[in-house]
């Protein structure tokens, strides 16, 4: 039984920062903004979660300094897309590469070179009171960090303004015909502007999630990835906030059975590669499998007010 | 200019000049490093022993860091080409290029750390006998686990890997069962990393959850991770290659730790001595005394003493490692 | 929370305003007034500057030079948001509708805050639409509605947010002539009602209908400014253009026997799902006969085109060209056949707007052996035959390198119509080619679709525009719900009569000669 | 007009170098941190590249992937379709060239040997790439996700193979055997490490410009780019020709296996050139997709890395490697804001120009 739960509370654990990610770029999609830079966004977080923690002492300063980090990413990136309307997948691979060396760079800058490793109190799990004693969904459910909890109230939070609210409106018909929204009134810049920034915001405390929330440490590895996980769920969750949390929980779970297997030493007939590269296949055969997508009809598109 | 700017301080020791001429420091002596000197793991453990040799033996090792695969062979060259005595590298996947340049070069030393290729008068790579610390280890395992359930965690599977898993995991095994765990069994894992940690921890956690009470790992960040994993779910870690006591305390009882520090002192003073000579891998483990255990609080006297014993049983050639190793 | 509304002006001044684009003068100097309870047309060419100066109006674009008073008072206009503020609303000649959402959610964008009340705004907008006689469902996807259902949305949308000065660029451009009366019936309550309205046109018809004032320009400058008690058709026509305009001439269509030539349909259906798309049509299609088709857009005259070019394919019938089976052939191979095709919307199916003007007409011929030279593109004779189109169908373009995308929308319909002239050795099928277009690129168009009658092209025109079906159409077909309400001769046929067809109604005095046989007779 | 196109051409290159320098001033600002004089830094390092002849080599060899990895991005971009699995095709490429040398070597020609090594990564990178190509004109897949996801893939795969089939002999380490002098790529400039694969590679940027503008496929490849529906009611059949982009673009990525392989590692290791795909990506956008300013774009990429090695090799200084990605990825950032940048000054220009005719 217990190994089961174990499963289930790493999958909602190993969810998360994933969720994060990819309800941010639901919201920044939805404005017509692929956030491409969110591998380098994570990647920032981790650190800056991991450099605020160690250096003033206090895991809140670090999910500060995590998400100012992933903003400051965010406006240099939509400075570029937004308002210089450049490429939105070509300059998320620059800042993404130019991130990555930034973060190993100001590690030595502020670290030198440490002999042994450089470790930082990790966020506590919180037990939620009678909750968690409610036997398998407790444990899973109620056993979790301060991070996870907050994701809880985000996920009805984000549905709610994207679907119920007039700036949700605002957000929705920027990503479907930004004309519509400038001719309403509606800066669009302003708007994708805003979205992308919330994104580097959540995206910062994503990453932070690795570093403070899960590892209590900081390395150039940390991410690996993950940030494209997210980039890909907002796409297999149909630009949804559910169709994300569906689509992270199935993340989740089925990286966590991959680990499952190889911590059984291989499944025997299947190498432990198969395993290792189980949700990547798995996003394949869902992006091909999956029908009508609802992409928002100016994904990626930057807008041009007056041409030439 | 750039002696004085060279890595490691330190007081100049009197170095004995093998010819009475040269001294250590006038050896225009290399580190060549396959990762940043401070990943906190295999390359800052390597950039640790140049650092102790400049200390200690007054030589002035310079070091690159970050050499990509596909410039192994050019860096040998390019240093050979500038005339230097001892190319180090850091990493058995050195061996080949190692292999492919040392003959142009005779005067140029070539000595890769962990290799286990040795064809040429100039080629002396220098190999850590892993096997013997988790050796050490599994003494310490068989001895605290309190199920007899082991969990291993490999980088990548090679064959050195294999053999020191094997060796931990079986000795480990055998000492428990000696202790009456009958049920007494390891599991193994690879993680097919060397730095997801976020992978270490989760299958850390998962072969806890599996049963395990005992958890070993050699993949350099990703065995961080899952030190995080043990003491959130309060099984028992053995630290390996680093003293990983400091990382948590209360979980890492124990650590074998690597002593590059002597490993490298031992292979560079070897080295000025004139006798790293080529066509030899030149082993070193317990007997040359770079495998050291380092004991948290809660390691028994007994235990220690167990080791004790191992260690000097196999100085004394009594004990036969080979056996452990899968055919 | 509300913003202050300012639209308690009685005169907008717009005075001396010039804006300029990279490479060309969109306004230069422009001065008028408009007033409240007056309908001002704006007259002019495509690319005089209506749309600009409006825009400039409306806060989307920024003057250049130039200023805009209200009663006198200079005020700034940044974005439309403060242009709101002042009571002025525009539909934009593309309307700016969010296809995946409702109509409700169309309408409220941009003019609430915070939380929306759902239920509230549906009602909202429900008495909205009931208050002027539009037929619409709030609840409704915008993408589902007809263009002239979406017309109503965007008029809707600019009177909820309390406009008094409606801005409208080119309404009737998409619009059934029904539905245009409708819309003219909105405008005179509308200014009625002490507002007033900016009617963006080049239709002489309608600024003649509907305006109080007139305002014409060309080449980005006011050209008149006139009432229209003062001034007729052809002054306007001159003011607009520079000079005559002198329509082509049709020869009448003789009988000739051509047998099977030509272009046969035979009981031709196509359903999706329960829809038919198109149902049981027949016609033969004579070389050297222009056939209109009448009819509301969306009523399976695209679907018509297409299964005729072979892009889509039907479920029962035959279509027979020249003698040959069509069915059986691909898509490559129908146009071989000698069957060009100009569809409705060129932008989206018919050309390139980031290539060059000779690479648009090679478009067609890639696969051609005489437009290619050992494997490469036969670069010379294709210059040679973008120059030869570009002369022969008065293209105005710098050259053939420039991007097509960077014509005048007349001119790339020009483009297009050389290029499928090209090609039509057979058949030509034209799809609404003169929509959105001015008088200039009308003419020329009209004159290439005569001079192809004349050659002896069996011609398919379909259009919803009906003076455009009588000047040029040897019979004409009525399309309802996928259905041929019968095919007649033009002088059987009048507004009224059309009109009814088009809503799928037959009137009494024309039943009897209803039907393709009778009158393959009568020809 | 050919004032236009003097002065649109002035803006191009100046621009482009303001950020290019721009990306080492930046870079050079940092290394203040870590106390380094960045001046000295440079100089000594362009020094030596300009003098020393097997460094300048070196700037030629590192280019050679780059080419392929920025021509096989920049194939789809024409037919605005995003191949960035690149690295992917490129260790599958690796992979055949490995595998086939190793099973033939010895035992044909050298010639005929490379040729075929050559043939089967092209194979390799292009079904991988035709697979993406498949899928998007199949079932409309996304390709920019599968073929991101792929590269994932064929890394599992690829050590997969490394630790099972294509194990050294010796059976330690999941790397291959080092490949026999006879499958060895030849040198060009004797005393570097510099092979004919940096010649194929501009050969091969060549005949790429040729067939994009020069022929019908190349012509019906960028038109779908821009209006996929317009090509397909020409008679074209645009599915085949995604499939064909893919298949071009993923077989261009796997010929960096060949020269990589072949031409310089010799032996297939683990982690092996994890980053030329998205170099590849960068440099393609540097050149604005033009597969000859790839040429110059990848040779720019290639010394910033030779530089970047050198700076981390100056006794007693040791710069830190992760200045090479801030080069670059800053360089990019610039070269990208050139864009804007360029297209503002022509807009200036014109609307000048068009104001002093007004008047
Ligand atoms: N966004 C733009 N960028 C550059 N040039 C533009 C832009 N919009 C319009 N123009 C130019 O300004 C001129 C005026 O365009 P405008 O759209 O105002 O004409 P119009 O009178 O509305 O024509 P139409 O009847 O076709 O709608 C056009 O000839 C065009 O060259
Ligand atoms: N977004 C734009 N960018 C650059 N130039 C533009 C743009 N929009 C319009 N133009 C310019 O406008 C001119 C014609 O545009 P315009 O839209 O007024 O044509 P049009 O005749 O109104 O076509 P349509 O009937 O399609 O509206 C072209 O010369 C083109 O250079
Ligand atoms: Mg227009
Ligand atoms: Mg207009």
């Amino acid at each position: 039984m217990s190994v089961v739960v174990g499963i289930l509370a790493r999958a909602l654990t190993m969810s998360t920062p994933l969720l994060y990610g990819s309800l941010s770029e639901v919201v920044a999609e939805r404005s017509g903004m692929m956030v491409t830079a969110i591998e380098g966004i994570f990647l920032i977080g981790a650190w800056g979660g991991f450099v605020g923690t160690y250096l003033w002492g206090s895991a809140l300063y670090g999910i500060l300094l995590a998400m100012g980090l992933g903003v400051v990413v965010a406006a240099v990136y939509a400075f570029v897309t937004v308002t210089m309307r450049q490429h939105q997948v070509v300059t998320g691979t620059a800042l993404n590469i130019l991130v990555a060396g930034l973060c190993t760079y100001f590690q030595r800058v502020l670290f030198g070179i440490p002999t042994s490793p450089l470790k930082i109190e990790r966020l506590p799990q919180l037990a939620i009171p009678l909750l968690s004693d409610i036997p398998i969904l407790g444990e899973v459910f109620f056993n979790q960090n301060i991070l996870t909890y907050i994701m809880y109230a985000i996920i009805p939070l984000i549905y709610f303004v994207l679907f119920r609210t007039s700036t949700g409106l605002a957000i929705r018909s920027t990503g479907e015909n930004p004309v519509a929204s400038d001719v309403a009134g509606i800066s669009v810049n302003f708007v994708r502007y805003m979205t992308v920034l919330f994104s580097g915001l959540m995206g910062g405390v994503a990453g932070a999630f690795y570093s403070i929330g899960f590892l209590g440490m900081f390395t150039a590895g940390i991410i690996g990835g993950r940030g494209w996980i997210a980039f890909a769920i907002c796409f297999l969750g149909n630009w949804h906030p559910f169709g994300a949390v569906v689509g992270t929980l199935v993340f989740g779970l089925a990286e966590s059975i991959s680990i499952y297997m190889q911590s059984l030493g291989g499944a025997g007939f299947l190498p432990n590669e198969f395993f290792i590269a189980l949700p990547y296949i798995l996003t394949i055969v869902l992006t091909v499998s999956r029908r009508n997508f609802k992409v928002p009809a100016k994904l990626g598109v930057p807008y041009v007010k007056e041409g030439g | 200019k750039k002696s004085e700017e060279s890595a490691g301080t330190g007081t100049q020791p009197d170095s004995s000049a093998p010819d009475g001429a040269k001294a250590a420091g006038d050896y225009k002596i290399v580190l060549i490093l396959p990762g940043p000197i401070n990943d906190q793991s295999w390359n800052a453990t390597n950039y640790a022993g140049l650092v102790a040799c400049n200390d200690q033996l007054g030589t002035k090792i310079e070091y690159v860091e970050n050499v990509k695969s596909s410039d192994y062979e050019s860096t040998f060259r390019e240093y050979a080409e500038r005339k230097y005595d001892l190319v180090m590298a850091a990493g058995t996947q050195f061996d080949e290029p190692a292999a492919a340049v040392a003959p142009n070069y005779p005067d140029t030393t070539f000595c890769v750390v962990n290799g286990s290729k040795a064809d040429g008068d100039n080629v002396a790579p220098i190999f850590p006998k892993e096997y013997e610390a988790s050796y050490l280890a599994s003494v310490i395992a068989g001895n605290v686990s309190e199920n007899g359930n082991f969990a291993t965690i490999g980088g990548f599977p090679n064959e050195p890997m294999e053999k020191l898993l094997s060796v931990y995991e079986k000795h480990a095994v055998a000492i428990a069962k000696e202790r009456g765990l009958a049920d007494a069994k390891a599991t193994r894992a690879y993680a097919n990393s060397w730095d997801d940690v976020a992978l270490g921890k989760q299958m850390g956690a998962q072969m806890i959850d599996n049963g395990a009470d005992t958890l070993f790992v050699y993949a350099n960040e990703v065995g961080l991770g899952s030190i995080e994993a043990a003491k959130e779910k309060g099984a028992k870690f053995i630290g390996f290659s680093s003293d990983q006591n400091s990382v948590a305390p209360e979980t890492v009882v124990a650590s074998v730790i690597f002593d590059f520090e002597t490993f490298y002192v031992w292979a560079v003073d070897q080295y000025v001595k004139g006798t790293l000579s080529g066509n030899k891998v030149h082993e070193a483990g317990i007997k040359e005394g770079i495998f050291k255990p380092v004991y948290g609080p809660d390691i028994s006297d007994e235990v220690k003493a167990a080791v004790e014993a191992a260690i000097e049983d196999y100085k004394a050639g009594k004990t036969d490692l080979s056996k452990y190793f899968d055919k | 929370m509300r913003e202050e509304v300012k639209g308690n002006w009685s005169e907008i001044e717009i005075r001396n305003v010039s804006k300029y684009f990279a490479r060309v003068v969109a306004n230069k100097d422009v001065n008028f007034t408009i007033r409240k309870g007056e309908v001002l047309a704006l007259l002019g060419e495509n690319g005089a500057g209506k749309s600009t100066i409006m825009k400039i109006l409306y806060g989307l674009y920024q003057a250049d030079e130039g200023s805009i008073l209200f009663d006198g008072k200079e005020e700034r206009i940044a974005n439309p948001k403060d242009a709101m503020r002042f009571g002025i609303g525009m539909i934009q000649q593309h309307f700016s509708l969010v296809f995946a959402h409702t109509v409700t959610e169309n309408v409220i964008l941009g003019a609430m805050r915070g939380i929306i009340p759902y239920a509230k705004a549906k009602e909202q907008v429900e008495s909205l639409a009931s208050r002027y006689g539009f037929d619409v469902d709030a609840d409704a996807l915008v993408g589902d509605l007809d263009v002239g259902v979406q017309q109503k949305v965007e008029i809707i949308k600019a009177l909820f947010k309390q406009t008094t000065l409606l801005i409208m660029d080119e309404p009737t451009a998409v619009l059934t002539p029904q539905e245009a009366d409708q819309l003219m019936e909105f405008v005179r309550q509308f200014v009625a009602d002490g507002h007033a309205v900016v009617f963006i046109t080049h239709k002489m018809k309608e600024v003649m209908e509907i305006a109080d004032r007139i305002i014409v320009m060309r080449d980005g400058r006011i050209s008149g400014d006139l009432r229209k008690e003062d001034t007729n058709e052809a002054e306007l026509s001159r003011l607009m253009i520079g000079r005559d305009i002198v329509a082509p001439e049709k020869v009448d269509f003789e009988g000739r026997d051509h047998g099977q030539l030509g272009l046969i349909v035979e009981n031709l259906s196509l359903s999706r799902g329960k829809v038919k798309l198109l149902d049981d049509i027949d016609f033969h299609l004579r070389p050297g006969e222009v056939l209109g088709i009448a009819g509301v857009s969306g009523n399976g005259q695209e679907e018509l085109c297409e299964t005729i070019c072979g892009i889509r394919a039907f479920d029962s019938g035959s279509i027979v060209l020249d003698g040959v089976d069509l069915s059986e052939l691909s898509l490559r191979e129908h146009i071989d056949q000698g069957i060009g095709y100009v569809p409705v919307d060129r932008h989206r199916d018919a050309m390139i707007g980031s290539m060059s003007l000779a690479e648009n007409i090679y478009l067609k011929f890639s696969t051609h052996d005489d437009w290619n030279r050992h494997g490469l593109i036969d670069a010379n004779n294709l210059r040679q035959k973008t120059l030869e189109s570009i002369e022969d169908f008065d293209i105005r373009a710098p050259g053939p390198d420039v991007p097509a995308g960077n014509l005048s929308g007349g001119n790339q319909q020009k483009l297009i119509l050389a290029r499928e002239m090209r090609l039509a050795k057979k058949l030509l099928i034209l799809n609404q080619p003169t929509r959105g277009l001015d008088l200039g690129a009308i003419n020329n168009i009209h004159t290439t679709v005569l001079q192809a009658r004349a050659e002896g092209l069996p011609v398919l025109l379909i259009s919803t525009e009906l003076s455009e079906i009588f000047a040029l159409s040897d019979r004409i077909a009525v399309m309802y719900k996928g259905r041929f309400m019968g095919i007649f001769l033009p002088r059987e046929l009048n507004t009224e009569r059309i009109g009814l067809l088009m809503a799928g109604i037959v009137p009494d005095d024309l039943a009897h000669v209803a039907d393709e046989e009778i009158r393959a007779e009568v020809v | 007009m050919g004032k236009r196109i003097g002065a649109s051409t002035r803006d191009l290159i100046i621009t482009n170098f303001v950020a290019i320098v721009a990306g080492l001033v930046l870079s050079g600002l940092l290394l203040l941190l870590l106390d380094i004089n960045p001046i000295q830094v440079f100089s000594s390092a362009l020094t030596t590249l300009f003098t020393d002849r097997y460094m300048a080599a070196e700037v030629f060899l590192k280019a050679t992937p780059f080419i392929f990895t920025a021509l096989a991005f920049a194939f789809t971009y024409k037919a605005n379709l995003f191949n960035i699995g690149a690295q992917g095709q490129f260790y599958l490429g690796a992979v055949a060239a490995v595998s086939v040398s190793l099973l033939l070597d010895g035992k044909i020609p050298t010639p005929i040997l490379l040729v075929v090594v050559l043939a089967s990564t092209l194979v390799a990178g292009g079904l991988m790439g035709a697979g993406i190509g498949f899928l998007k004109a199949r079932y409309n897949a996304n390709e920019f996700l599968t073929s991101m996801m792929s590269t994932y893939v064929a890394l599992a795969f690829m050590n997969y193979l490394l630790r099972t089939v294509l194990k050294e002999t010796k059976g330690e380490y999941p790397q291959t055997d080092a490949l026999s002098e006879a499958a060895w790529i030849p040198r060009i400039v004797p005393g570097t490490r510099l092979h004919l694969g940096f010649v194929i590679a501009v050969v091969t940027a060549i005949l790429i410009w040729v067939f994009l503008y020069k022929t019908p496929m190349g012509f019906r490849i960028r038109a779908i780019g821009s209006n996929a529906r317009a090509v397909e009611l020409a008679g074209i059949n645009s599915r085949k020709i995604f499939v064909i982009a893919f298949l071009i673009s993923g077989a261009l990525a796997g010929a960096a296996g060949f020269t990589e392989v072949n031409g310089v590692q010799r032996m297939l290791i683990q982690d092996f050139n994890p980053d030329i795909g998205s170099a590849g990506i960068g440099i393609a956008i540097l050149a604005n997709a033009n597969p000859i300013g790839i040429i110059f774009a990848s040779i720019l990429f290639g010394a910033i890395s030779v530089i970047g090695t050198m700076m981390g090799r100056m006794p007693g200084i040791n710069v830190p490697p992760s200045i090479v990605s801030i080069i670059q990825g800053s360089v990019m950032l610039f070269v990208i804001t050139a864009y804007y940048v360029r297209a503002i000054i022509g807009i200036r220009r014109d609307k000048k120009r068009l104001k002093r005719e007004e008047a």
